[in-house]
């Protein structure tokens, strides 16, 4: 503190000036441990009237730290101003469109957050005897059911946390199945579309990844499928519509292709928004389907997560799911039941619960009639969306699209140096999130848009408009994009050749602590 | 219902006309007829938002919430109002992945600050921006480790929490790696036992501290067993021990997992909870998941941005070090607000206090004739009893008097699991005197 | 929607743009009303069984409305998107600091949101009998009880739902208690640093005001309040520390002076924040005590109410007091006591209720002994920001200020023409709040700054360092300011002239609808 | 405690050195020594923020939630979750009143709209941004209306809500305003009954609608007695009823106010509350409290800010138009989000639901031997019933079967009061046919 000279305390940030909000202005917030003073504190402890024994009195000595752990000492104002501050640093659905392809950013109905809320659901440990937790098993076992029901399906673990680990427990699940029936194999066919995360998953489930090529469609090659299955191959991993937004028209020859040499068929639930009520992977002829609740059942992204991947699976797999799984009993109470052949455990507990309770509220909010009114205004809008950029941005495949589609920046690229990256920097400007880009790799220039159901025909308007204006605007202009955000363009690779991973990190840590 | 779909009739015929379709089933012309789904979802229709939220609360209604002593890696901590509302603010809640970094300073800077914090805790340079839970950061952890020793055998402390060694084993069917239990000796692990049998030399141990019984494992102990055999060193440990104890890093790990969970996250059934991760910088090629660093905008300006991308399957795909996308960043938040509100003091407190309520919980009990404790060395926040009575019997009869009693523990030659030898008790922060003082009269009662 | 000169829905403004929101952009946000489109909706009601009798069937036709009422037709995500958006346009404590001078913006705790809104207190209705209401009437009751021993005074009144209506309940117990003793008088003294809500409530007490000068030590003028006083005279509104922040010194011989004239004295508690624990009005000589529990209380403003502004009196008053008021009954029960001689009621029901649960919940907080350390932290940061100012604003009275003080830009003005407005105006780009300005009226280019308790020493030195550079910078610079806010100066003086109080006035209305 | 006061003792030190002081007691040199407070304040040390929060629960545990069936000008409308989290964001809570438009715009648009939508619930074209309640509202009505009549009688329908009248009553004693009850006959005001005595002609008429009985005024009659008298006309209208009834501008009224309480915000033990306010543009120089008016900043942008502050008393001062400053600004967000959240549809069939609500409870207790109306004209969504108890027993009675059974009545002269000649019940579109039902039962046997 500097103020005419004077020193009279400690040199630290001020946790109550808002020059980072981008309200005022475009300052670096400081961080947390800038605004730590030595004995500064917002903390408190109930009173208590237990003994006040001495760490020496608890902890043999050798097991003591030797001095304390230091951690930013702020007042809770401090901490409040620090936060909110970042909130304004910060995009979200709630301030606008995000048409991030594959991702789902639907508008999370605020009903949800209550529920998630409620301390019935929150307060209660998740080693507590079944009897004592009928509430939460109820909900469990009835939101697997209509999982199952929405999926055509028979059996559902809702442990997985997330897509890429429900991904990872189907595969395990396609190992088990086929150790069941004498047999080991080493190969999954994914399709050269697919997510970054099922090849990872593959790996991880100890097979490798044998890739199937996209067609001129924007489909599964059938030739190369043809090709490429054999009877090491124990299974395809697909998702319907695919990450091009198509619908895989050959699903059932797929299906009947690879079960004919003895795979199975899993299904990337990622895409599921585009169907919901329209048609299931069950009909499709899937036998694992993970399912990404924090997509299709609106339970918000949280900046990254917690999300939920729910694993469904036909008949001849439910014996092998990860257990404890919510049961009813013939009395028509819930008990925990693990199945004879689980494959074991996936998650410490029971799953990410109140994420779950989030995509059940979801369910009843919406129900049947309003899931498959969810599918029609998620395709309509892409649909529409698709149909005014045609002209100007290039759609590399012909079919139509369903939830999302892939369009291409490369003409622009070549015209006027205008890149996937320049045209999602502008959008940022324009007042809305931008696309996936570079993704799926297939395409040169991606740009992969969902602009989801919750949007407005009037957003998804602006949406097109914005993406015309910045196709008809000079490209240099572009490169300077973003220019009304709080900071402009990051620097990437800076950040990874000369890396700060933490505060303590920085060079100059020493000092400025 | 659909509530949340904006569009009119009038705005759906428009569209579909402009589309030059004629009915939204149109839309769907693609999916070949076989497959269509006729009759529509086998579910009840749309309930109104007033409906619902009843019919969620009758569900919570049908849970009872009890004076909790369990703990087995989840603990009824108290969360301030801080943090109940902080991380809570949609831009958090309602943000994807920051995959954008100029609008997404918010997240990035706050992931950035988590790492800051549990590299503290662990006492090593390099920490994700969060996994899953704590047995998913094992998981991410053995990945590691194997990886860096190019050895498939692990040595598991048979201190480690069941669940997770369960994660561990369900997992190894993919990854082929070789788990060997250690067995517990006094209720902490013996690496004598240990040798390498047709498994062959391990390319990590893995300890946990506090152990599954609550015990205090002797660390430096661990690494020089994982010297002695060439193997990594990964430490599961107590995020809230660390207001006390000495970091796990100091004392040799090479990766520390935990689960973050007491830091500003409810009880919730056991998730989202937050796996805590974090390594020594010789292995952050190898880091699991995301990490946010620190860099400039072009005008110069501090920046965040996720960093070292080639490890994450979006860019290495079959070759990741991991296939985690969507991790807990919202839960990390929670943790980050709860840290800074703690502070250095708050921390220590909070340790201090579970570990004198553990303390005197654990002497009203052992004063109770018939009851035992479990192992004999040192504990902090935890303990394990042996009862005169089943313990689900006792954990039923206890519920009865309104309290959760503990967590039911086993222990098979070393290894510690669900099962009924004994009682495993957690009494936090939270716990007054006259709630152990009834809880103790209550078990003496069941016990009698 | 004009999307490549394609209309396939409602031109209305698209409700999922976030280019109003200072993270990307500084454009208009629309109003609610332009992203309406007739026949969207987001309610929803419960299920009902009850007969679906039509309006004609409950209500004479005369009195039914020809045409349904016209409100925004928005679907949720919209109207979430537009109130998060204006909040990204608003300043508020969270962000930062806010040192208005007499408004006591300290930091909320976030543990008193919580408690307003438990549903024990949120959901109970203001009729119910007193048996069934024990919880509130209890806390009411005690927080009355903590009032008057903050305050020194002896029976409270809860019901006045801000300052301005504590002020004039005052003036009318007043009324009352001389009108009790025979007596009708005309006059009540007000000093001329008074607030402006003083001399409104006193005409509409009925009474002329009269002002008394302050002297050169920015105290009231003993010789003018003596001239001033005689047997009209019914009492003196005053608030210690005044307004200048400076402590009425003579308040005992002025005590004495007003009661000996048969007058009563009147405290204007806004200012209370700097005496807590230290002095109380009781003590001082007080009659009539007004709080603003949410200025020294921490209850919320919520961008200007509501407040709560409980009256406390001395014994002689207490029966003239408004009813009903929470009563302890003998067997240690509550009920609602209406005093003998009330002069009614001041509220529809009890006050502002859940405002007083968070007064309460703060009491409880800082007790006694934290009270009394707001007092002094308040004091310190005041005393203290004045100090690094001295040279550089004109303090116009030498005496130390307590919880605020007032500077003057005049000099400023006449070197560089910079006014109390222009640093006000760039004090926004520097990340603070402007404090009040050309209050009280008797400071020419008057800065009243109030920096309270809750902001750190860097927080107050930072304010320091930007108040001297604003002195330091050329005028001409601040006459743009604010450059870096949502909106540039905004033209009031248009506002005026061209009313639009509404959107239905504005002249595009019938087209923009 | 002090957990808000952030200075650490180097810091108190540190600054106490730069003023030349020693102790924090030297702060307040400038305080006589006499008037000093010796001891401290006579209350409890701070508390924990979890031992404050849990005395808060034990006390809010101490109120009874019961089925409500009472209205009075306090109706138990639901209240959606957007309603009750937006309103609630940090910058709208912790703002102060707009004084700097250029960081308030959200406040003042907000406040914008909110003038919108009440100009449209009461047909006329100004709209303050509120008032404190009901009553509040009505005392500004009569200020305003006395000073543009320059006459000081007004005639107070007896069936305006008794503590509004009360309130008036109160403010009468400063303002000399003469008031005259005018009685009801049959439930509705009857204004031929009404002649100036000794008060004089009036400046001002007040009428309510539908009023404290339920009972629907006939607006058009009460402006020809204004008419008649030359005076100004004040209509107390629910504004939910807004949904199916004509506006109460639309009929003549000079000014309409009203409880906004109806509209997002719970019942709260009766406040904070919203009072409503409207009038003609003729009057606008004279509307009490804050008025916000769109304009254009230095650049053209649209911009909002508070406009013919030379009403205010902040700048008129004893000439001021009222004395209101603080608002209820809040409440008026949380009013402007649950009509946008309505919608046209809503609002309409909100009225709807509680009309139907209303009529089915009516008819269920009439059918109960010995109950009958208290008065004949038609209702809306309340009603008055004489019972064969003592409606102050019968409130209590019910409360026992987990009722709040209604509000007890009195009419006196024609002016409505406490008192117990009835019972004032009320149904909202929250009450369900089996909680009607329940309801009925409950009363028949409490009536037997
Ligand atoms: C097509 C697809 N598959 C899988 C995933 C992985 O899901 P998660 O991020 O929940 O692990 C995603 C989401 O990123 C996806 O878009
Ligand atoms: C000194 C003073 N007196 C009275 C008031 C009026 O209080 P309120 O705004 O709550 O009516 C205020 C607040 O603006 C004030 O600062």
């Amino acid at each position: 503190m500097s103020s005419g000279g004077d020193t009279t305390a400690v040199d630290a940030a001020p946790g109550g000036r808002a020059r980072s909000a981008p309200l005022i202005g475009r300052d670096t917030e400081p961080t947390i441990f800038e605004m730590s003073v030595p004995g500064r504190s917002g903390w408190s402890f109930p009173r208590t009237d237990l003994p006040e024994w001495a760490p020496e009195e608890l902890v043999p000595a050798q097991f003591l730290r030797p001095a304390p752990l230091p951690l930013p000492e702020v007042s809770e104002r401090d901490l409040v101003g620090h936060m909110t501050r970042l909130t304004h640093r910060q995009y979200s659905v709630d301030l606008g469109a995000y048409p991030l392809g594959s991702c789902t950013m639907k508008y999370n109905p605020k009903a949800c957050d209550e529920a998630a809320s409620l301390p019935g659901l929150a307060a209660i440990h998740p080693a507590a005897p079944a009897g004592l937790i009928q509430g939460w098993l109820e909900l469990l076992w009835r939101l697997g059911d209509a999982l199952c029901r929405i999926t055509g399906m028979s059996a559902v673990t809702l442990q997985p946390p997330a897509g890429a680990a429900g991904e990872l427990t189907g595969l395990l699940l396609m190992r088990a199945w086929h150790e069941a029936q004498g047999r080991r194999r080493s190969k999954v066919l994914i399709p050269d579309s697919a997510h970054g995360t099922n090849p990872a998953s593959v790996t991880l489930g100890g097979y490798q990844t044998v890739t199937v090529p996209t067609d001129h469609r924007g489909l599964l090659d059938m030739a190369a499928l043809a090709d490429r299955l054999d009877d090491d191959v124990a299974g395809i991993m697909l998702t319907n519509p695919n990450t091009l937004g198509l619908f895989e028209e050959d699903i059932a020859a797929i299906a009947a292709a690879v079960h004919g040499a003895g795979g199975l068929l899993y299904y990337d639930g990622a895409n599921l928004n585009a169907i919901l009520g329209v048609t299931r992977p069950g009909d499709m002829g899937f036998d694992i389907v993970h399912l990404n609740l924090h997509k299709t059942f609106a339970v918000p992204h949280g900046g990254g997560g917690p999300g939920a991947g729910p694993v469904a699976v036909s008949p001849r797999l439910a014996d092998f799911l990860p257990g404890p799984l919510p049961a009813q009993a013939a009395d028509g109470s819930f008990e925990w039941m693990t199945p004879p052949r689980s494959i074991g455990r996936i998650h410490s507990w029971h799953g990410n619960a109140l994420a779950l309770a989030r995509a059940y509220t979801y369910i009843l909010l919406n129900g049947g009639d309003g899931l498959r009114r969810v599918a029609d205004g998620a395709v309509l809008n892409a649909r529409w969306l698709r149909q005014q950029l045609a002209g100007t941005y290039q759609i590399p495949f012909e079919r139509p699209n369903l939830h999302e589609f892939v369009a291409s920046a490369s003409a622009l690229k070549q015209a006027r140096g205008l890149r996937a990256l320049d045209v999602a920097k502008r959008l940022l400007e324009e007042g809305f999130h931008a696309p996936t880009i570079y993704f799926p790799l297939i395409v040169e220039e991606a740009l992969m848009i969902e602009p989801t159901e919750t949007e407005s025909p009037q957003t998804v308007a602006a949406l097109a408009d914005a993406l015309l204006r910045i196709a008809a605007d000079d490209g240099d202009d572009a490169h300077q994009a973003p220019r009304t955000t709080p900071v402009s363009r990051v620097d990437e690779a800076r950040a990874a050749r000369v890396l700060i991973p933490t505060w303590d990190a920085r060079p100059e840590a020493e000092t400025a602590k | 219902m659909g509530h949340y779909v904006p569009h009119t009739d009038e705005e759906l015929a428009a569209m579909l006309a402009s589309l030059g379709l004629a009915t939204l089933d149109d839309l769907f012309a693609v999916v070949p007829a076989a497959l269509r789904l006729a009759g529509g979802l086998s579910l009840d229709d749309g309930l109104s938002e007033a409906d619902t939220l009843e019919a969620m609360e009758q569900l919570a209604g049908r849970n009872d919430r009890l004076i909790c002593f369990a703990g087995a890696g989840a603990y009824d901590h108290g969360i301030p109002a801080a943090t109940r509302s902080l991380p809570f603010r949609s831009e958090f809640v309602t943000a994807y992945t920051p995959y954008q970094p100029e609008v997404a300073q918010g997240v990035l800077q706050a992931l950035f600050e988590y790492q800051t914090l549990v590299s503290r805790l662990s006492g090593l340079p390099i920490a994700n921006a969060s996994l899953y839970d704590g047995a998913a950061a094992t998981v991410e952890a053995v990945n590691l480790a194997t990886a860096a020793a190019g050895r498939e055998t692990v040595w598991v402390s048979g201190g480690l929490h069941p669940h997770w060694r369960a994660v561990l084993r369900t997992y190894a069917a993919g990854s082929g790696h070789r788990l060997v239990d250690v067995a517990l000796r006094y209720g902490v692990t013996d690496w004598s036992q240990a040798a390498d049998g047709e498994k062959g030399a391990p390319g990590a141990l893995i300890v946990s501290s506090p152990n599954y019984l609550g015990c205090l494992e002797d660390v430096a102990a661990a690494r020089q067993a994982a010297d002695r055999n060439g193997a990594r060193l990964i430490v599961a440990a107590d995020p809230v021990a660390a207001g006390l104890l000495r970091s796990p890093g100091e004392q040799g790990a090479d990766v520390v997992v935990g689960e973050g969970q007491p830091f500003g996250t409810p009880l919730s059934l056991g998730g989202p909870y937050l796996g805590l991760f974090a390594c020594r910088a010789e292995h952050v090629r190898r880091l699991p998941g995301r990490l946010v660093g620190e860099t400039v905008d072009t005008e110069g300006r501090r920046a965040y941005v996720t960093t070292l991308r080639a490890r994450e399957q979006d860019i290495r795909r079959a070759k990741a070090t991991s296939n985690v996308c969507t991790n807990q960043t919202l839960i990390a938040i929670c943790c980050m607000v709860q840290l800074a509100w703690l502070g250095t003091g708050g921390l220590r407190e909070l340790a201090l206090r579970c570990a004198r309520a553990t303390r005197y919980t654990r002497e009203a009990l052992l004063a109770i004739p018939g009851v035992e404790p479990l192992a004999p060395a040192p504990v902090l926040r935890e303990f394990a009893l042996r009862l005169p009575v089943d313990p689900h019997v006792v954990v039923d009869r206890l519920a009865d008097e309104g309290f959760l009693a503990g967590v039911p523990v086993g222990v098979a030659n070393g290894v510690t699991g669900d099962g009924g030898d004994g009682l495993l008790i957690a009494a936090t922060e939270r716990r007054t005197r006259a709630q152990i003082d009834a809880y103790a009269a209550a078990m003496e009662k069941v016990l009698a």
